[in-house]
């Protein structure tokens, strides 16, 4: 999925990746691509997880990992790093959901579960800010039921923000004009049409 | 100046804004004279509510702490907090990161409130006023000042203008705006005239005491 | 990128935010390409409203100006500009300069408004929405989006993050936020690398062609 | 004048000079005050004029003079000069003015002149940001006016502002219980209530 999502990263794009599985992109970036990597706590031009020696404290991802940096980074605070995600300045973040609306409304901060402690951390300014926001989940969750949904069920996260779904099972393009299918993995666009309660094109 | 001493202008009921993101940048040694100090009934403003038994999380544990406001309290050590909300023992505000950051910037910069672009249709713009401006919803926030800034920089001259390392930069510069009180812990004092006039990050202006542990 | 080229970005009818505050940071290349370029109809964003015969009086004197939004027009030697105004030839909105400023670092954070405390009561309030916070009036200020910015820098890598030089950083870096396009004009550009990333001013995602004249 | 105004600095003040009269001020702080200048162009602590080999196109203050710079000193770009201005962190600034009223209005941007060319610069900014305004300026304008007045009928910059008025033959403090005179120069304080239309005290 990282792969697939890498691919469709334009050369030269700022980006941020969410943590977790969105993490993985990174690997799977063109050497030469020229895409620069966001973190929010306060760095453009980030390199890959530090290893060893490497390892700085005060050198972290958003995942509070310690990372590397690379020539040409810089850092700033986090007012500044946040105008940046808000102001519509990355050209593409990269987050996972719980669960994603046919029009584009994101839900990944909160399950709703009545004891949970609430907790959004920059997910929500995330959404609203870059240019595209892409989604990686499954396209189901262990249940069984379809996470790419008319309307969500959970909490929203941002709404009308997402513009690309990438599952285990297919790509997903959102629209005002609806979900097409851009590309399916062990399955077909009907398959995937009669397990989901979103019309697809 | 001793961490004891500085810390010593937080008072029973102040709101006080903590550094860092994780522990990058936490001021781990003022947060411990603060526990020392003794003040209670504390209102923290920091991105995390403490990690395992140390910093954040032992000022919570010896129940200092009235309210949290965070953006991100859950996290896989946050024992401490987690208790102490489940027992109803501490208040809890979730602001999402951006707002945190902007709303300190607001205090500091003299601006009465702004409308943001974050939250609006989720369960966090309730009860905020929604303003439609050029066709986009916003949401009404105002600042958050602090009585006192617990910061941690990296050098610091003898006038008080400060230098960061790296990603440690994070919270520190918009808190020391953002206070009454700015206190900063710094690796090293250097001389006057020994910090790039180009590159300080936090002017002297904005910081009150420097504490080197 | 020479001048000629980069600032055929600009359209007829495009609002330009212009760096500098007096000659201090002034993209003068970058303006004498504007002219030569042709485009008109333009709203200039900057300190001033020219100086001399050179640089914005002589984009002004070239009849390419339909508004100049700027917080000081009127100066010992700002006849070009004077010129125009009284003949009725040029529009122009009077912004205090904090609000020219934060007002651009609005457009470039994402900021659909702001409450600020500048000019109330004066008679720069006139037809502004005004807001009693905590017993304190504010004006309602919106942002200021420029189509291009042009700007002036001391160095750029070759990614284009940018160091200034003393007060000539003024407008630039809130300038470089607020415009979909941002052209700097610098000394010299460097390897990548070579500027510490700890004192980059203006990192490299704000700026779209550097000219070195 | 700009003697009188230098002794009521504290020792470690921020301080902000405005254009003309104001920048004399500078001359007359103690070595070892310890005051730091502001300029509203983006600097702190800056130093005297510059001259000959100094001068430095890329150094100037507001009035667009040619400074130095002290050690110590630090450049930072104009939103975030004008967010310490207007955010109260300067301890002092001083401008002229061409009235002041006994509750502290201050009129110093614009005569009103009905074909004069509107230009406010930083003066509103500076007038509701700094803990303490204060005015230098001859007490009776050229026509033998008071420029301390109970009203101003010039266009205001700021609302109830200013603290201290320093004029060529007396010095006033205002408060929100009225105006005191502080010292007089070379007249007395019945001599200036018979001329002002302010109560002193």
């Amino acid at each position: 999925m990282a792969e697939v999502v890498a691919r469709d990263i334009p050369d030269g794009a700022y980006v941020n990746l969410g943590i977790g599985q969105p993490t993985m992109v990174a690997s799977y970036l063109r050497p030469g691509s020229g895409v620069v990597l966001h973190t929010e706590n306060g760095m453009l031009n980030m390199g890959p997880l530090a290893t060893g020696d490497e390892i700085d404290p005060d050198l972290t991802n958003a995942g509070k990992q310690p990372v590397t940096e690379l020539p040409g980074a810089s850092y700033f605070h986090h007012a500044d790093s946040f105008a940046m995600m808000r102001g519509g300045h990355l050209d593409v973040c990269i987050m996972g959901a719980f669960q994603v609306s046919a029009t584009g409304d994101l839900a990944n901060w909160s399950t709703g579960a009545p004891d949970a402690i609430p907790a959004v951390g920059g997910a929500m300014d995330l959404a609203i800010g870059a240019k595209q926001v892409f989604v990686m989940m499954t396209l189901f969750a262990k249940d069984g039921k379809p996470k790419l949904v008319p309307s969500c069920t959970y909490p929203l996260t941002g709404r009308a923000c997402v513009s690309r779904v990438y599952t285990d099972v297919a790509t997903f393009a959102l629209s005002p004009d609806g979900v097409r299918v851009v590309e399916t993995f062990g399955t077909t666009a009907g398959e995937l049409a009669a397990r989901l309660d979103v019309p697809l094109s | 100046m001793p961490a004891g001493e500085a810390v010593r202008a937080v008072r029973d009921g102040d709101t006080v804004l903590v550094g860092g993101f994780g522990m990058a940048g936490m001021p781990v040694e003022l947060i411990d004279a603060l526990i020392e100090h003794g003040a209670g009934d504390l209102t923290i403003v920091s991105n995390n509510a403490g990690n395992g038994d140390t910093g954040l999380a032992a000022l919570l544990a010896a129940g200092r702490v009235r309210k949290v406001v965070c953006s991100f309290p859950r996290q896989s050590d946050s024992w401490v907090f987690d208790g102490l909300y489940r027992a109803g023992k501490i208040e809890l505000e979730v602001v999402p990161q951006g707002n945190l950051a902007e709303r300190m910037r607001a205090a500091g910069a003299g601006i009465g409130a702004f409308y943001s672009p974050t939250a609006v249709g989720t369960p966090l713009a309730e009860g905020k006023e929604v303003r439609v401006i050029d066709g986009r919803e916003y949401l009404l926030e105002y600042p958050i000042r602090g009585d006192v800034a617990l910061i941690k920089a990296h050098l610091a001259d003898r006038m008080g203008n400060l230098v960061y390392r790296k990603t440690a930069r994070n919270f520190g510069p918009v808190m020391a705006t953002a206070a009454a009180v700015t206190i900063a812990q710094v690796s090293r004092v250097v001389e006057v005239g020994e910090l790039d006039p180009e590159a300080v990050v936090t002017p002297a202006i904005y910081v009150n005491r420097v504490v080197v542990p």
